[in-house]
């Protein structure tokens, strides 16, 4: 346990001030509060703050609390601690949404790393219509409207949104990994490679010399 | 060879195609092309025969790659001897590379959807704190719903009236699917000698509710088990019939299959 | 996974595993949580309960936490400390324009689509309790009473205000969007229905022996 004893014969320090301030904003907010508007209200830097809430998060691991202090979404949130799941499952829920299809996971994928991205071109890296999919998504905030193309037809662009990043329990896009560290791997290319191959291949190779490998 | 089509759970023509050629090899340790091939075109048959049918747009885009694969197919089955068309055969050659690359596109999203689902499944293990201020503070705010538009308000009553999760706690008392399933038992035991033959879909049209369902289809294939019915379907998507084998209605009967269904007693 | 504080040097007893249980259910929910609900959930006795509840109170209280563990109307619930009261006032005042909770949004959805609706029937729409929210709706002004029940008990029936469509920005309820486009979608249940499918499929394959191949 990190406190302070209760017959305490010192003054709570400024970090202790200001742990206890970081305490009180993120528990009555239903939202990740981020780093800088908790550096603004309570007029400290941005670092300063990030630290305070690094060590709280680590003292409520090390004192062994049902809850944790996470950083999701560009800012800070409140959340049950992930072993206390049984628990929070007999506990009636509300809103905790159902999982998504494999078509909804697909979709979502597309848009996280493609957007700005239209409708139609999700559906042409899918090779299927997305428009029902999009909606559920849309309907449960993890897509959002982003803009318009720029070109002829105007079409609406989508990206995901905060509730998205939340929901993953991330902090930003950026801590998802590389795109082409999701490519498959030589073996699948090669098996797909063959599935499509015909004989003919070998001769054009023979007879082209250098075309174009795939 | 026919490569596995039951497991077949796709989305789409690319997606298909996907599954068809990487199943193939885990069935087979090779690809062939010839087999792919007739396994597409079957699945396009069961789906144009299936009775919702194809609607247009998908079935074009199935159809597309279908006229590719045959293409790729006939050359390979007839090499053309004079070599004189050689524009032709890169043209074919440009589309197989083209759909390659669908494909590779295709596999990495699926990758990434992976990803995806298993940071939401560990992030779904906690929960966030959702309960906004108390009363003291929201008497200070004079916008209240300020930022909140009719679509949320819609979106919030559909949250709302989500189902929820049955809280675990009642399992204790009740043991609901157990007498759920006994109960549908029951009725379909009583329904069915004279009904002769029913489909699924008309068993379960008085009900929404995905629970009862999966609870009457629970009920349907301890029937099966028990040897009372006789399970037909036509083709992968059609219908399922549910045909009584049972004889007359009987009181005896209904014990029996009630009986049967205590081994569902967790 | 119940893990052991890492430098801790004795195993967390059943009532430090009943402690954090408390801390997550309490922590998610929206609404105080009942002594009795508690107990029927963590499978322990109310008095049981209310002595890790009172416990747990002094124990933020004495480290000093910029939040309380408070019963208020039978149950439990976070809240910010009292001293932390001017922080709070600030974040809601200047941080960003302060929300309605899920709770009070959900709450209030119900009753402008279901109006005229009474408390109960309101609350078993959403599952839990509604006093609460519904006074704190009432009590901004955004709800209001619209008659009683004709029926015995003869409840109170709510409505919207006319300061609700205001502050919405609609000119009348016909304003408000219909409700189909945003009902929980039939993905789910397609997807449930496609794998009965596919296990009848894999039953009469078996069955069979012959099942449909290509």
């Amino acid at each position: 346990m990190t406190e302070v004893p209760p017959s305490g014969d010192e003054l709570l320090d400024d970090g202790d001030e200001l742990r206890r301030a970081i305490e009180a904003i993120v528990l009555v907010s239903d939202e990740p509060v981020p780093s800088e508007l908790l550096a603004q209200l309570l007029e400290v830097s941005v670092p300063r703050i990030d630290e305070i809430c690094g060590q709280l998060a680590l003292d409520y691991e090390a004192s062994g609390r049902g809850f944790q202090l996470a950083r999701v979404a560009g800012g800070y949130r409140y959340q049950s601690h992930p072993d206390q799941e049984q628990w929070i499952e007999r506990y009636v829920l509300e809103g905790r949404s159902a999982k998504l299809s494999a078509a909804g996971l697909e979709t979502l994928a597309i848009v996280a790393y493609k957007q700005p991205i239209s409708r139609a071109q999700v559906s042409a890296i899918r090779g299927v219509n997305v428009d029902g999919v999009m909606r559920t998504l849309q309907n449960r905030g993890y897509l959002i409207e982003v803009g318009r193309d720029p070109g002829p037809g105007q079409a609406v662009l989508y990206g995901t949104s905060q509730r998205f990043l939340e929901e993953l329990g991330v902090d930003s896009l950026d801590d998802l990994p590389p795109l082409a560290s999701f490519m498959p791997d030589s073996e699948t290319v090669d098996t797909l490679e063959r599935g499509l191959r015909t004989s003919i291949d070998a001769d054009l190779d023979a007879e082209a010399g250098d075309g174009p490998t795939s | 060879m026919p490569v596995d089509v039951s497991t077949e759970v796709f989305e789409g023509p690319l997606d298909l195609l996907l599954q068809l050629i990487l199943q193939e090899e885990v069935d087979l340790y090779e690809v062939s092309l010839a087999s792919i091939v007739d396994a597409y075109l079957a699945t396009i048959d069961r789906l144009i025969e299936s009775e919702d049918g194809l609607d247009l747009e998908v079935a074009t885009e199935f159809l597309l790659i279908a006229a590719t694969l045959v293409e790729l197919k006939t050359r390979r089955l007839l090499p053309d001897p004079e070599g004189d068309e050689l524009d032709e055969s890169i043209w074919l050659w440009e589309e197989r590379d083209l759909l390659l690359a669908r494909l590779i596109e295709c596999k990495t999203f699926k990758n990434v959807a992976e990803r995806v689902e298993s940071l939401l499944t560990a992030a779904g293990r906690s929960v966030p704190r959702r309960a906004g201020l108390d009363e003291r503070f929201l008497a200070i705010t004079p916008d209240l719903l300020g930022g909140v538009g009719p679509d949320d308000l819609a979106r919030a009553f559909a949250r709302a009236v989500r189902p929820k999760p049955v809280p675990e706690v009642s399992l204790h008392h009740v043991t609901p699917i157990t007498a759920s399933v006994s109960e549908a038992l029951g009725r379909l035991a009583r329904t069915l000698p004279y009904l002769g033959a029913a489909t699924f879909r008309e068993l379960t049209a008085d009900t929404d509710d995905r629970i009862e369902v999966v609870v009457r289809f629970l009920a349907v294939l301890e029937l099966y088990k028990e040897g009372l019915v006789e399970l037909d379907q036509a083709s992968t998507f059609g219908e399922l019939t549910v045909s009584w084998l049972g004889g007359g209605h009987s009181e005896v009967d209904v014990d029996l299959v009630l009986a049967g269904a205590d081994r569902y007693d967790g």
